[in-house]
């Protein structure tokens, strides 16, 4: 597998606070790629940095090859680098069905002129991209719901409705934070049924989570953060028992359970 | 008895609205007197008179819209203010066309020297073209000033007064430091330590709001100008003396009323009967004027409808006395080419024992 | 939006346009013109306001740049001997180019630093228009602006003008919201975050309304201009600028049918308490405390305060 | 007499329901977990009580008095503690002002007692007393809004999802914690939770609401090894 | 002579009283802000009612200055509760409405002090009319007791909010209502005592600010439009950050006018405003968000 993301020496600094500190790793095509760490390990700003959220203070982002350090959000989002936010991150005032037009940008805005005067590139643009959405929709059992607000969505199908809102921009890469933090077991489950479909269509995925059945489940790989560097790096069964990770993440009785 | 309306256009809201207050009972008081004397006879009927006023928020917009209202909606003939050149200029786009005279106070120049030669336009109050010669002859001869220091606001008073008054004193041979500042401001020390630093000895606050003019006199002596402080323009004295207090001993100024002449005392005591024993504005009586010499000019016309017959009878009103400051002159031709100036006599004065004095009454050239 | 609603919309706003245009008429008083006029340009510098309060920032300076067109127009056509319509496209490209220029670095500032930005923007506008006399008159204005032509010195004929400009920009600025642009400008006001992160170049979008928005300011300020036929500094003035906001507030700010509302509402209410002089001023604050207080979703608010007073008693418990 | 009671509450949001004919008991000294999935009404259960809910019906009886006309601060003085979701701490206010908002409603001088015994549950906000709690980490914070609400006294304290978000080694440490608390003072818990695992072991008794209503109650560790729990809940 | 550092410290005297009046005026709205999320353009007619009751108190009733100073802040505040049930509630957590609402208090405020004193100015005699020569420098009293008067007031306030219970219960219910609640605060209470404390800085300002300058229905308009600035300027919410704030425009305002004259003055010290929120979109000492 070719990579997809390569992460190289990636720093950011809060005044002293050295959030995300010589960072490196890469993320091949196809992969499930899992970060976990103790709250505050600079997770979050991991992905802030590579989705161009936040400035990195030093070092490199390449995707696909491309040097991407720096680019702002939108512009990734045209390299295919998309991502969720652990808080935010539906808009909370419009239909499900909106949400993924508003996410549908990239494929649906024809610019300001075609777009006023509604012309027929306007129109078969529109079409694609509102057969795009249902066919989301649909993919990610939310057509039920297109015409529900999302604010009034249970949590779980807003974290859904979240993901769906970036996969209309066609990603390669996908980054999810948190997307099950706040869910019961089952619900669980099912979000880890929708990441692997993504996956099947070949898009790649981050992932962050401190739900451990969750992710030891999900992802081919694993980095564990702890004071904004590598604490460890593998396969999950070997990351989730390194006597390191147990003592700084999982706690000891993680490992009886 | 008809009711007769008479339009007035002034601030009641925003900076000028002492002004619109000045307008509003100058002409209240010049009404009252007449329907108290039983009304208004004009061709045969007898009229009781009203004022309809409209606030223009001493804005140009504001003018042009209450001029609107009252030319056209309510029909008024006549109208006394606003004060301001902004609404005045506005309002006379409205007024001039349809005939209707229009009796206000602004300095701009472009009031009485515009395209329709001041048809229908008068003014009541002298601006600094009229009163500014004779006063610098007077303060040449008595204050023996070198160098001038000189705050304006930075708005439409401050842009037509200083300009020709710097002009007036550099062909007087003295020098001049201008500055200007922002309407509202309260603090002037600043701009005072800069004139004193240019080295001036006199200080000629000129014509600001009189609570500003005030607070220059004031803040001059509290920083330690000991020099001359006088104003060659901008009346209001007692405000000045008002908030000034002790620092305003020696202050000399030109005033457009002597509130303490005998002959103004009718009219004070209607004033205080009315409103209260506040400070008079001296706007006021030149709207009481105006407004006396407009009622005149309409019985002598005998007509309430022909602004034609009534406008020529303002212009042959000379000699016509109101009661306040003596007998009507007209006068302007020379700066303006029409004479649509009232000629009034003014004061200067001192400050003495936190009195005005009147040193000097002149009169316009 | 079906097709079926935003034709009937249409159909609507055509009706709407018509009655518009035929109501002064019937009342021929030269008065009503005027104020039917003055409802146009607040109509015009609201809803282009509006444009910008869409995607979540509230300016004022926005009669500033009104009166960036004004002074531009008149000297257009006073110095240059231009004809109105050369007034009116300089004006306008004169207050959007402006907008263009401060555009990108303001956006960058949300909320009330975004308010207190403006606001300084337009307090120093407003002292080039008072210092630079050679262009502007200074602040003593500029007076004998022409009028476009010489028929519509009468408002009777200006007021058709002005009210197919008003037409021409609440359209353009309600197409604007109805098309997939509309559609984005919601989403940034919502969460520019998020926004950004699907792809929507968020600053690049906003600059762009706020031109188009500063363009129209612009063009009401020609029209102004050559209506008034005197401008003066005040006209454009932070209080203009803070009325704007007013018939926004007070119309509603969630549909483009609030600052039109809030146009009607600020030109009229005052023009009905004029007649109370000194009284005036107190009444039309009480109306303001009182409209915000039981409508805070301004006066496009009055059908859902209907419908809540016409809930059954007995439900109220379940809100 | 129960320590807490509810009767029949219901709740709702305009034409969404909250709770309905929600009820439950919980005695001195006991913790009733409280779980459920997404929207499933715990917190609008919690709302209710601490009367942050618009005009709930039912009754919510404290000690046998109905609690349910009284204004938040009032339920706070009558001895109800309450950890909200999300944490909702005083992002820029220090550690130490943090637990003195919740000393607030107690009258009298051991204040420097209390903050001891929080300070001895979580020796970490000892460390960062003075520090803003906004910059404190996820984990940290919700100790501090724990914490805070014991700074009350309370005699019934309500959580809502104290795990959200955390690291595992974190979670445990509350769990501990409550279970140390709990002995040490009687306390009576409810504590509303996604991750029905970790709720049910340090639970005494268990109340699964789905869609605003209680499905089924009963001793947490039954509750653990009903067959449909372990499916919706447990994951297993 | 501008270089003469007596004028200097003449200069920074004299700015430094008129900014701590703005401070007192900018504190108490960033107060309400804080708080309430109240936008209160009604603050500066709250100085004006100061300034007026102090004329009454002090100029015309002739009571002693101290008693003047004190009681005249308090015969503001104490009815202006009134107002806070009349028609602030209304308003609490609405940003929008309450500037709106509240500018149309502000007018009824105004407009109903002008059918009461007119518009004309009226002065209160000044207290210290004295000067006092200090190593050269020249400063008058009244100025002096100004920034002392106000520095006290702020002193006091600093402890309120940082070192009592009621200013603990008022920064926990500026940042999260209905959380305050749940931690035992009446969170109406901590309002009405947010209100007061607000009006009664407002007022002393008007009272300080009637005594230096004059007093009329239109005096409280220049407080509030500086205290807008100051306080966005400052960091919303920042008590330091207003205070700060408040100094900074003084001084610019002072030192570019002395230097420079008004209206570069007014240039410059806008621009400089305008620049640093470009630079710190988050305010002087606001924290970005
Ligand atoms: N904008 C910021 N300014 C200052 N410090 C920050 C900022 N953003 C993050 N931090 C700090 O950087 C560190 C890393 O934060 P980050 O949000 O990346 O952690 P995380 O690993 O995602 O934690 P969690 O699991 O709790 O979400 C924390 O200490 C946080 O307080
Ligand atoms: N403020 C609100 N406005 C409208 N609906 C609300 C509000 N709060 C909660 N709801 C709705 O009420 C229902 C119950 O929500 P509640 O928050 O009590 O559930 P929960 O069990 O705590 O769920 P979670 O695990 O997501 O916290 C849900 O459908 C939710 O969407
Ligand atoms: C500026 C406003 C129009 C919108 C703002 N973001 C709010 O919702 O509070
Ligand atoms: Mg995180
Ligand atoms: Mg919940």
């Amino acid at each position: 597998m070719s990579p997809l993301l390569e992460v190289h020496k990636l720093s950011r600094f809060f005044g002293g606070l050295r959030a995300v500190n010589d960072l490196s790793f890469t993320v091949s095509s196809g992969e499930i790629f899992g970060i976990i760490g103790p709250n505050g390990a600079g997770k979050s700003t991991a992905v802030n940095l590579v989705s161009g959220v936040t400035k990195p203070t030093s070092g490199k982002v390449r995707f696909q090859g491309t040097d991407v350090t720096g680019q702002p959000p939108h512009k990734l989002v045209q390299y295919g680098l998309a991502r969720t936010f652990q808080s935010t991150t539906v808009f909370g005032n419009c239909t499900v069905e909106e949400n993924c037009r508003r996410g549908s940008y990239l494929a649906r805005y024809p610019g300001f002129f075609h777009s006023f005067f509604s012309t027929s590139k306007a129109g078969e643009m529109r079409q694609a991209s509102d057969s795009r959405v249902a066919e989301v929709l649909e993919w990610l059992d939310l057509h039920r719901v297109r015409n529900v607000r999302a604010a009034d969505l249970p949590y779980g199908a807003q974290k859904t409705l979240g993901m769906a809102i970036s996969l209309m921009a066609w990603p390669k890469l996908l980054m999810l934070d948190e997307p099950v933090a706040g869910l019961s077991a089952a619900e669980a489950d099912n979000v880890r049924d929708t990441i692997r479909k993504i996956r099947a269509e070949g898009i790649s995925v981050v992932v962050i989570d401190h739900n451990m059945r969750f992710m030891a489940g999900l992802c081919d790989r694993i980095l564990v953060l702890h004071h904004g560097q590598e604490l460890a790096h593998g396969l999950p069964q070997d990351v989730l028992s390194d006597p390191n990770v147990i003592e700084a993440y999982l706690g000891r009785r993680y490992v009886k359970a | 008895a008809e009711t007769l309306r008479i339009g007035a256009i002034g601030s009641l809201s925003g900076g000028g609205t002492a002004w619109g207050l000045a307008i509003k009972r100058g002409a209240e008081l010049a009404i009252d007197e007449v329907n108290q004397a039983g009304g208004l006879s004009v061709g045969g009927k007898n009229y009781n008179l009203e004022l309809l006023m409209y606030d223009d928020q001493y804005t140009g917009q504001g003018g042009k819209t209450a001029a609107e209202r009252l030319v056209f909606q309510d029909k008024v003939k006549y109208i006394v203010g606003p004060i301001g050149s902004n609404p005045v200029l506005s309002a006379m786009e409205v007024t001039t066309p349809q005939k209707v005279l229009l009796m206000s106070n602004g300095y701009t120049p472009k009031i009485l020297d515009n395209e329709h030669k001041a048809s229908y336009n008068f003014r009541f109050t002298l601006t600094n073209l009229e009163y500014a010669p004779s006063m610098m002859k007077w303060v040449k001869e008595n204050l023996k000033v070198t160098k001038v220091g000189i705050l304006v606001p930075n708005d439409a008073i401050g842009q037509s007064v200083a300009p020709p008054l710097v002009k007036l004193y550099q062909d007087n041979g003295i020098q001049t430091v201008v500055d200007y500042y922002e309407r509202g401001s309260k603090e002037f020390s600043p701009l005072i330590t800069r004139l004193m630093a240019a080295g001036i000895d006199g200080f000629d606050i000129n014509f600001n709001a009189p609570g500003e003019a005030g607070l220059m006199v004031k803040q001059a002596r509290q920083i330690g100008y000991d020099k001359l402080v006088y104003q060659m323009g901008g009346p209001s004295v007692p405000e000045i003396i008002e908030v000034a207090g002790q620092h305003s001993e020696g202050f000399i100024s030109y005033e457009m009323f002597d509130f303490d002449a005998p002959s103004a005392q009718p009219f004070v005591k209607a004033y205080a009967a009315k409103y209260g024993k506040g400070i008079i504005n001296s706007q006021t009586p030149a709207f009481y004027n105006a407004t006396k010499i407009l009622i005149e000019a309409i019985r002598r016309a005998d007509t309430v409808d022909d602004t034609t017959k009534i406008r020529d009878a303002v212009e042959k009103l000379a000699g016509y006395d109101a009661g306040v400051y003596g007998p009507v002159r007209w006068t302007g031709k020379a700066i303006y080419g029409v004479d649509h100036q009232l000629a009034l006599p003014f004061y200067v004065v001192e400050v003495k024992n936190g009195k005005p004095v009147t040193r000097a009454v002149l009169s316009v050239d | 939006m079906g097709r079926s609603t935003s034709s009937a919309l249409i159909g609507g706003g055509i009706a709407i346009v018509a009655a518009l245009a035929i109501m002064p008429y019937l009342l021929d008083e030269r008065f009503f013109y005027h104020i039917a006029i003055l409802v146009c340009f607040a109509a015009i510098g609201a809803s282009s306001l509006h444009l910008i309060i869409r995607t979540g920032h509230v300016s004022l300076c926005h009669a500033a740049f009104i009166g960036v067109g004004a002074y531009v127009s008149a000297n257009v056509v006073m110095k240059l001997g231009f004809p109105f319509v050369g007034g009116l496209v300089a004006g306008t490209l004169a207050a959007a180019g402006l907008g263009l220029m401060i555009g990108p670095v303001i956006l960058r500032l949300t909320g009330k630093y975004f308010v207190l930005i403006t606001f300084l923007f337009g307090e120093i506008l407003r002292m080039v228009f008072v210092d630079w006399q050679s262009i502007t008159g200074g602040a003593n204005g500029l007076s004998g602006i022409p009028a476009p032509a010489p028929v519509f010195a009468e408002p009777k004929y200006f007021y058709a003008l002005a009210l197919l400009a008003a037409t021409a920009c609440v359209a353009v600025c309600g197409r604007i919201l109805s098309s997939e642009t509309g559609r984005f400008v919601n989403a940034i006001r919502e969460s520019e975050q998020l926004t950004e992160c699907v792809g929507v170049p968020v600053i690049r979008t906003k600059v762009m309304i706020f031109v188009i928005a500063c363009g129209f300011a612009g063009f009401a300020g020609a029209l102004i201009a050559h209506y008034a036929r005197y401008i003066s500094p005040p006209n454009f003035g932070p209080l203009e600028s803070l009325n704007l906001v007013i018939m926004n507030v007070i119309g509603g700010m969630q549909t483009l049918v609030g600052p039109l509302l809030g146009a009607i509402f600020l030109v009229l209410v005052p023009e009905f308490l004029r007649g109370y002089v000194q009284l005036q001023h107190i009444m039309f604050g009480v109306i303001l405390i009182l409209v915000m207080a039981f409508l805070p979703a301004g006066v496009v608010g009055v059908k859902d305060w209907v419908a809540r007073r016409m809930i059954p008693h007995d439900r109220r418990g379940e809100q | 007499m129960s320590k807490l009671e509810l009767r029949n509450v219901g709740v709702r949001y305009g034409n969404i329901v909250g709770t309905q004919e929600l009820s439950l008991r919980l005695e001195s000294a006991q913790t009733v977990a409280l779980v459920g999935s997404n929207g499933a009404g715990k917190s609008s259960t919690l709302k209710a009580i601490m009367g942050l809910a618009k005009y709930p019906v039912g009754d919510i009886l404290l000690a046998g008095k109905s609690i349910k006309q009284m204004p938040a601060f009032e339920i706070v003085r009558a001895g109800i503690g309450y950890s909200p979701e999300g944490r909702r701490v005083f992002g820029g206010m220090s550690v130490l002002e943090n637990l003195k908002v919740g000393a607030y409603s107690r009258k009298g001088g051991e204040f420097e007692a209390d903050l001891q015994r929080v300070f001895g549950y979580f020796p970490r906000l000892k460390e960062r007393a003075s520090q803003r709690a906004g910059s404190l980490s996820g984990g940290e914070q919700q100790m501090l809004a724990i914490g805070r609400a014991l700074m009350a006294r309370p005699s019934v304290f309500l959580l809502d999802e104290p795990s959200l978000g955390l690291a595992p080694v974190i979670v445990e440490r509350i769990g501990d914690v409550l279970q140390e608390i709990q002995r040490a003072e009687q306390l009576s818990i409810i504590l509303a939770e996604q991750n029905a695992a970790w709720a049910l072991s340090i639970a005494d008794q268990a109340v699964i609401v789905e869609l605003g209503r209680v499905t089924m109650t009963g001793p947490a560790a039954e509750i653990a090894e009903d067959p449909r729990v372990q499916r919706a809940y447990l994951g297993i | 002579m501008l270089t003469n550092p007596t004028i200097l410290g003449q200069i920074v005297v004299n700015g430094m009283s008129l900014s701590s009046i703005y401070i007192l005026v900018a504190l108490g709205f960033t107060l309400l802000f804080g708080i309430m999320r109240v936008v209160n353009f009604a603050h500066g007619e709250f100085a004006m009612l100061g300034g007026f009751a102090m004329y009454y108190l002090y100029a015309v009733f002739s009571l002693p200055w101290v008693a003047a100073i004190l009681l005249a802040p308090l015969a503001v505040a104490i009815p202006a509760l009134f107002l806070e049930w009349l028609v602030f509630r209304w308003f609490y957590q609405k940003m929008f409405q309450s500037m709106i609402g509240l500018l149309g208090l502000s007018i009824v405020m105004i407009y109903s002090a002008l059918l009461t004193w007119d518009a004309f100015e009226r002065n209160i005699p000044a207290a210290f009319d004295g000067i006092l020569r200090f190593a050269g420098v020249i400063l008058p009293i009244d100025r002096l007791v100004t920034i002392g008067v106000s520095a006290l007031a702020l002193g006091a306030f600093y402890f309120l909010m940082v070192h009592t219970r009621i200013g603990l219960a008022m920064r926990a219910a500026a940042q999260d209502v209905e959380i305050a609640g749940t931690q035992g605060i009446d969170t109406r209470k901590i309002y009405r005592v947010a209100f007061f404390v607000a009006i009664l800085l407002a007022a002393l300002a008007g009272a300080l600010y009637g005594q230096v300058y004059a007093v009329s229905p239109f005096m409280g308009e220049r407080p509030l439009f500086v205290a807008f600035i100051v306080v966005i300027l400052g960091g919303m919410g920042s008590i330091p950050g207003a205070a700060l704030g408040g100094l900074i425009l003084g001084f610019t305002e002072s030192f570019l006018g002395t230097f420079y004259g008004g209206s570069v003055a007014s240039y410059a010290s806008f621009g400089a405003v305008i620049l640093l929120l470009i630079f710190r979109p988050w305010g002087l000492l606001g924290k970005p968000e």
